[in-house]
């Protein structure tokens, strides 16, 4: 027999007819699409739940009365009185020096770790990746307790290094000291953004850069570095928001140095004086949500022409580590040194204070080892229950919120819908409103909403609060991930017949799931240690950890704070283990 | 399926103009190809055609059923359109085997789980591909990736089917079974096929019609025949095929013919066709229609042209000899089944073969 | 649960009124009690196990712990916005009571323990005395020379001004500007003669901070030598727990006694519950509870041995050492004047 | 640059062995080609030439530096080889625009900035680019981001070139201009080029040497000519250009030619080569070789063969007609400039175009 060219083709099976399987039909929901109400849903959700808590605060910043208070008017004198208030000048610019400082410093070492850990071949890189995420897992109060103990004017470690070298180089009390505590308790958000993105990257990009002579570290510099962008600007934001917002660290380690930044100020004015100013207090959260909203936009800027940034595209390329030969141990000692000082020894010493009656470098501490902190938060029941609250809190939340945010970035970044820049702004800007306020607002829109008033108070305001709050970690997880990926990868679904929300959920959703992973680990970690909205929508059945914390902290139960924040970090841990686990299953599926 | 009609297609990206008002109608099963150099717009056409870019203005229609309108600016979503794409960029999705990047359009048709193992066997066995089946994309090599991405436009035998450059990256004897298969697959499905390639090989062989584009623009639509015999520019007679361009001044007009003078090189051919004496024209030489000869003894009757040029450089590819020749200043090129030694040659053409294009004023 | 529902009503004492067991009765409908509180639940986990063990059916009771002001800013904005489940505020921030009172919130009962405890007891109409918490200090035992020991703030000023340059800075206290921090440190000022002298000398080696938390920390860690100002509430069980670690002491110049109150709101939807539970708490066995809890009882007929109690102290350190501070409405105006007048004394 | 030499190379991905035992030398300034099938390994054996995939054993070098040796596993970083490598997937950097595309190598070898706007801009204006230098990647057309990668490698004159099917998207006349510049550019800067493609025509016109890859092993290196006239087998026969692939049994032997009885069909082959007789043979026909005529006098003088088929199909390129025909139940195809009408018809064969190949038992 003969072999033939062209051979035949082989016998044919039937084929359907040209068209005959027809297009895949949708339901039509309103005479249009049902993405049309999906986009408009998302919108309107997403208006709903960042103007709830924001309409009653612009309310109050021109009301001369506490919302409760009958009677009132309106007025400009808020406005008046936060910008003449003594010093408001300086406060403001220590506020900018402090928040900016965090980002920068968090950015400088969570970028290069990212990259060694992610992108290079480097020794025990999954174990370094687990631990340096430790610091989000309690709040920065607890965190800044644990600096305190180790770095503290008489910590352990100054202690040691004053008595060898009769000298200490650092000063936790200080700008520097305090934006670098704050930054190593975020460095972990731009750690999970980075590493997430590198993980996605495209190592054909490497491999160009390196046949024509580029070394590692300038492939680094020239391209791993420069498509990081997105997930740089996402990561500076939320930094530099939380910064400004963030109470717990200026109010510890700024006050002692007589430093007074704005979230201390509003709270010293606004809510722990005797005679709170609402007022005040609505003024400077409009003016940090002007302020955020402006960041924002800033951002969209500098991220157009976001297909710069793919690395994901319909040609698939193979992944491959680099070898940075001789600089991996230079790349290990600053690991290892932020690893263990940073995130460890801090860590440790909150740790050894849950397990002793007092934590000091004058008394050796296993002399004083001791379980009665874990006593004190299991004896009495609602410690208890407001652990098991936050868990619920923090677990509902974060899927909720990723599973949402999720859409809400797709909706923004991946559809036609007409409103997504401004989708994209509101969903960012609740950010640096501080949290109490958050609670302080969503209160009074739950009493003005009918039928709110059946929500306040229980668990599901608060995740409503917290997921407010969290919103803008889950657009910025997500978004710079949904950058890296190629249109031809949605068009390519579209055309096969799937409408836009198939897309999401067959295509999109999948690609995304590392992303998601991370977003609900990071929204987990802020939920179950978040508490200031708490203070005014926690009913007595719906207490959390954060709000139990508080409560120990002011009746001066450090230890069993320490309790609460080593539970904390191992019910997180556990977590973040499960999630990781998912991740690998789904990467080897 | 009734016909595709692209009417006063306009587009721009940020200002620059990629599609100047583009026309054409494509049959009920007919196999359509979009040709064109690169950068010309074909890509963009398509997407145009598959609703993944919108067009500024034009008309888009699959017989009654009005794709896009850009009066009213109407447009059904791609979803909507039962096209098939096959994209330049393969386009698979990087999380799913070839199995599954298969499977997505038969489960959105809601295929049954049986009907889809067997259509995507059948696609898969097709573009020989069946043995990678489960694998990932990024663990084929570029050509495989291509024919997954060539399966998955065709699987689900959409009504319109779109390939852009399909076959870029396969060998020759993958691309004659694929082309084989694409010819068999419009007589036996009735596919209407709209098809871009830069191989014109490939479109002469596969086509009922080419539509040849340049600068956004289409130059002509016609049967193969028609671009290659009588193709309306010089530049799409130097697009098609390799065909010399000479430009020259028309002397005489004798009986059908004129007489064309070759720029300095003193040299004259006669041309068929019609000219007014005394313009500039450009005469199309098409190189496999230049005999080659040693003998000095050329017919010389006159029914003829027999022009004297010097071989600059031969190269073999096999089945033929390319020569590039000088006539005086002028470059021509040519091939021949026979090796000539180098030097000075004999060119045989039949006025016939000539391509004559007035020069537009 | 319905045997708790329908448990017998414990016997009254006799000098209650007959128609207590109204009240008692009604209560067994409420089941529930919710207070306010910036009391750890600690301090209240005796009180309420001892009036659970009273009223077995009102076992359903839970303070909500918030900071200072927070106790009272949630209630006025519930109660403002229609509905509060509050019961019971309590608080040991005096100057937010004044403020209270003004609002004319408190429910209108009178309790029938009243007359078995000092005048005082209801401290402004409606509010009532729960504990007498002094404010005490404390220092860390390791850091100081055993004559270094203060035995208040006057020693302690002398302690530091024999050695300025190694107690700068080493001295915690409560800020004057939230409102348990002003109360200790006006009632100290305004009560204790001299109060404004020794301030003078001991704030300049003095740092502020904002929670009790921070205060005993940072004497542990030897960061401050001393804190003062705290609340004993705080500090006695703190000092005593710390293994030797830290000492306290009242003032023996004068303490401050900082009254720790309640009051029930009249908006409460449990009124019955939160009669009987203020009544419970003024009596004498509610008072062996709050000591249990580790605060200080002022009931003269009280019997415990967990803490000082209010007579134990005036015993200790004399009856006119031991000042009751009086919880009044502080205007912005007259704060801020203090508030400045202590920053210049701290420089 | 001394010769690029690599001996012995064999790479495996997760146990599927995806080159074997791989060999090859390419002189200085040498053009060498990879021809084969798609997924054969011409990417992968690229790869490990740039240093981007460590092969499992062998070595690779270039004179005297060893880039890799298996034995040792030692392996030059691709950065300090000094090679360009032309990527199939373009690996253009997306957040680059298309001069910095260019610069980045340039600017790794402190060219100087005027320097290298000099460069950049010819490499641009070689590759008809030099009007979209400040676009990004995701601007262009899939052609002209293939321009883009190519104008990349060459720019900064690497000592080795390496092509993966650089010219994949482009049309006949990009491709033709690209070809020249490559040739030029060989010819002066004396680079040597290792170029990957699947279309045999330009790897035909372009190589000194070709290398036809099968299944992860090379099965014939050798010049063009050689390639194509001598193919070691009938896979490699049947791979470059189109020949037709004839079962048959040797028949009787004459003179340097065997007489080959072709299946079922009852027609005979006489064939230039030695054969023992009554073994079973493949013979090779290339189907430009074939001549069709009409003429039923078709001479029968023994030098040449006749055989009778039938028509099947026709199709027209253009430049010529493509004919399927069957000889009995043997499929052949040929060309022939002329259109035959359907029906019977006569090939006329000569021996010495007939490549015999004896079956391997
Ligand atoms: N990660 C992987 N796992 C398994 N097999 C792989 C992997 N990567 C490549 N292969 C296989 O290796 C073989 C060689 O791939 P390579 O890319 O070298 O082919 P190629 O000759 O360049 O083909 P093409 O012409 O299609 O580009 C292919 O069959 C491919 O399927
Ligand atoms: N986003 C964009 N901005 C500006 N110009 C663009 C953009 N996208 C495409 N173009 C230009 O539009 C023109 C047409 O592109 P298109 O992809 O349709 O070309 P093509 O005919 O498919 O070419 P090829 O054969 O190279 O794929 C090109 O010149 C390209 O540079
Ligand atoms: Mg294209
Ligand atoms: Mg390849």
């Amino acid at each position: 027999m003969a072999i033939q060219t062209p051979p035949a083709p082989p016998a044919p099976s039937r084929i359907p007819r040209a068209g005959e399987l027809g297009t895949p039909q949708y339901r039509r929901l309103f005479g249009a699409g049902r993405e049309v109400t999906i986009h408009w849903l998302t919108f309107l959700v997403t208006a709903v739940l960042v103007l709830a808590p924001v309409v009653p605060i612009l309310y109050q910043s021109v009301r001369n009365q506490p919302l409760y208070a009958a009677g009132g008017a309106f007025t400009l004198s808020n406005y008046t009185h936060l910008f003449t208030s003594a010093g408001f000048g300086s406060i403001v610019l220590d506020t900018l020096l402090f928040a900016v400082l965090t980002t920068v410093f968090a950015l400088a070492i969570a970028v290069p770790m990212a990259i060694l850990l992610e992108r290079t071949r480097f020794p025990a890189a999954r174990l370094f990746g687990q631990v340096l995420r430790w610091p989000i897992y309690i709040s920065p109060l607890v965190l800044a307790f644990g600096w305190i103990v180790v770095y503290g004017p008489a910590g352990f470690l100054t202690s040691a290094v004053r008595e060898g070298f009769g000298w200490v180089p650092w000063n936790l009390y200080s700008l520097p000291g305090m934006a670098f505590v704050e930054a190593v308790a975020q460095v972990p958000i731009a750690y999970l953004f980075c590493a997430n993105a590198l993980a996605a990257s495209d190592t054909s990009l490497e491999n160009a850069a390196r046949s024509v002579g580029a070394g590692p570290l300038r492939v680094l510099r020239s391209v791993v570095v420069p498509m990081l962008r997105p997930p740089m600007l996402y990561a500076g934001l939320l930094i530099f928001g939380t910064a400004i917002e963030t109470l717990s660290i200026p109010l510890i380690l700024g006050e002692p140095a007589g430093i007074t930044l704005f979230s201390n100020f509003l709270y010293e004015q606004g809510i722990d004086s005797i005679n709170p100013d609402y007022g005040l207090l609505g003024a400077a959260s409009t003016f940090m949500l002007l302020t955020t909203i402006a960041l924002v936009v800033f951002q969209t800027r500098l991220l157009g022409h976001a297909q710069r940034f793919v690395s994901v595209r319909g040609k698939a390329t193979r992944s491959d580590l680099l070898d940075i030969g001789a600089w991996k141990w230079l790349g290990f000692a600053f690991v290892g040194l932020y690893v263990v000082f940073g995130a460890l020894l801090p860590m440790l010493a909150l740790i050894l204070r849950a397990f002793t009656s007092l934590l000091t470098p004058l008394v050796n501490p296993f002399d004083l080892l001791t379980l009665d902190n874990f006593r004190l938060i299991f004896d009495y029941a609602p410690y208890t229950e407001s652990i098991v609250n936050s868990i619920t809190v923090a677990f509902v939340g974060a899927v909720a919120v990723t599973l949402f945010g999720t859409v809400v970035v797709l909706v923004a970044r991946r559809s036609d819908f007409r409103f997504a820049r401004l989708l994209e702004t509101t969903a960012q800007s609740p950010h640096a409103v501080p949290g109490l306020i958050v609670g302080i607002g969503l209160f009074w829109a739950f009493t003005w909403i009918p039928g709110g008033d059946a929500v306040r108070g229980t668990l599901f305001a608060l995740i409503i609060a917290f997921g407010i709050r969290a919103l803008p970690s889950a657009y910025g997880a997500i978004s710079p991930a949904t950058m890296q990926l190629g249109a031809e990868l949605d068009n390519a679904a579209r055309v096969a017949g799937a409408d836009w929300w198939r897309t999401v959920s067959r295509i999109m959703l999948r690609l995304l799931v590392p992303a998601m992973l991370a977003s609900f680990l990071l929204i987990w970690t802020q939920m179950i240690r978040e508490y200031a909205p708490a203070m005014f929508l926690a009913g007595a059945e719906s207490q959390v950890i954060g709000t139990t914390a508080i409560d120990l902290w002011t009746q001066g139960e450090t230890g069993s704070v320490a309790a609460l924040a080593t539970l904390q970090i191992a019910v997180t841990a556990v977590v973040a283990g499960l999630a990781g686990l998912l991740l690998k299953g789904k990467k080897h599926a | 399926m009734p016909e595709l009609v692209v009417e006063n297609i306009k587009k721009s990206f940020h200002g620059t103009a990629v599609l100047e008002d583009v026309n054409f109608t494509v049959a009920d099963g007919e196999f359509f190809t979009l040709l064109g150099p690169s950068g010309c717009g074909k890509s963009t056409t398509l997407s145009c055609v598959a609703g993944l870019e919108t067009p500024d203005s034009g008309t888009i229609r699959v017989g009654d059923q009005v794709f896009f309108d850009g009066t009213r600016r109407s447009t059904v979503p791609p979803e909507g359109r039962n096209l098939g794409l096959v994209f330049q960029s393969y386009a698979l999705w990087p999380h799913m085997t070839v199995a599954d990047n298969l499977a997505l359009p038969l489960k959105l048709r809601k295929v049954t789980k049986g009907e889809q193992r067997r259509l995507i066997d059948d696609a898969l066995t097709k573009v020989d591909m069946a043995h990678l089946r489960d694998r990932y994309p990024h663990q084929l090599s570029g050509g495989q990736q291509q024919r997954v991405a060539l399966a998955r436009g065709i699987v689900y035998s959409p009504g319109v089917l779109l390939l852009d450059e399909p076959l870029s990256n396969l060998d020759a004897k993958m691309r004659d079974q694929a082309r084989v298969w694409l010819k068999d697959l419009q007589r036996e499905v009735g596919i209407t096929t709209v098809y871009v390639t830069h191989d014109q090989v490939e479109a002469m062989s596969l086509s009922d019609r080419i539509a040849v584009f340049m600068h956004g623009r289409l130059q002509q639509v016609g049967t193969p025949t028609e671009i290659y015999e009588t193709p309306a520019t010089p530049e799409v007679a130097g697009f098609i095929g390799r065909c010399n361009l000479l430009e020259g001044r028309v002397g005489a007009t004798e009986g059908g013919a004129v007489q064309v003078e070759l720029g300095e090189t003193g040299q004259h051919l006669r041309v068929a066709g019609a000219c007014s004496a005394g313009s500039s024209a450009t005469v199309g030489l098409r190189s496999e229609r230049i005999t080659l000869t040693d003998r000095a003894d050329a017919p010389h009757d006159g029914a003829v042209n027999v022009l004297r040029a010097r071989i600059e450089q031969c190269s073999y590819t096999g089945a033929r000899f390319e020569y590039e020749l000088s006539i005086g200043d002028v470059r021509v090129h040519a091939e021949s089944p026979v090796r000539h030694t180098d030097g000075e040659i004999n060119l045989i053409i039949r006025p016939d073969d000539c391509l004559l294009f007035p020069a537009q004023v | 649960t319905a045997d708790e529902a329908n448990a017998a009503a414990p016997q009254a004492p006799a000098y209650y009124p007959a128609a207590y067991d109204r009240i008692v009765d009604a209560s067994r409908r409420e089941r529930k009690l919710l207070i306010y509180s910036n009391t750890s639940q600690t301090n209240w986990q005796p009180v309420f196990d001892a009036f659970v063990r009273r009223y077995p059916w009102l076992s359903d009771i839970r303070a909500t712990n918030l900071g200072g002001s927070a106790v009272y800013e949630r209630y006025y904005s519930e109660s403002g916005a229609g509905t509060s489940p509050a019961d019971v505020l309590a608080n040991n921030a005096g100057p937010l009571w004044g403020d209270y009172a003004t609002r004319n919130a408190a429910a209108d009962y009178r309790s029938p323990e009243k007359d078995h405890l000092p005048d005082w007891a209801e401290l402004l109409p409606g509010v009532w005395t729960m504990s007498t918490d002094p404010v005490a200090l404390i220092y860390n035992r390791k850091t100081l020379d055993p004559d270094q020991f203060p035995d208040g703030l006057r020693s302690l000023a002398a302690i530091v001004e024999a050695r300025p340059s190694r107690f700068r800075g080493k001295i915690g206290v409560y800020d004057p500007t939230n409102a348990y921090g002003y109360a200790s440190n006006q009632g100290y000022t305004s009560k204790v003669a001299g109060g404004w002298d020794t301030f003078r000398r001991l704030l300049p080696f003095a740092h502020a901070d904002h929670s009790s938390g921070t205060l005993v920390e940072k004497v542990v860690s030897g960061e401050y030598d001393f804190s003062i100002n705290l609340s004993g509430g705080v500090a006695i069980p703190a000092a005593e727990h710390s293994g030797g670690l830290l000492g306290w002491s009242y003032y023996a110049e004068g303490t401050v006694v900082m009254p720790r109150a309640l009051s029930v709101v009249k908006t409460a939807p449990h009124p019955n519950a939160a009669r009987l539970f203020l009544d419970f708490l003024l009596s004498a066995e509610g008072q062996a509870a709050v000591a249990e809890g580790g605060l200080v009882p002022y009931r003269p007929d009280v019997r415990q041995d967990a803490m000082d109690s209010l007579q134990d102290m005036r015993r200790r350190l004399g009856a006119d050492r031991v000042h009751l501070y009086r919880p009044v409405r502080v205007p912005e105006r007259v704060r801020e004047a203090y508030v400045a007048r202590w920053e210049k004394a701290a420089g």
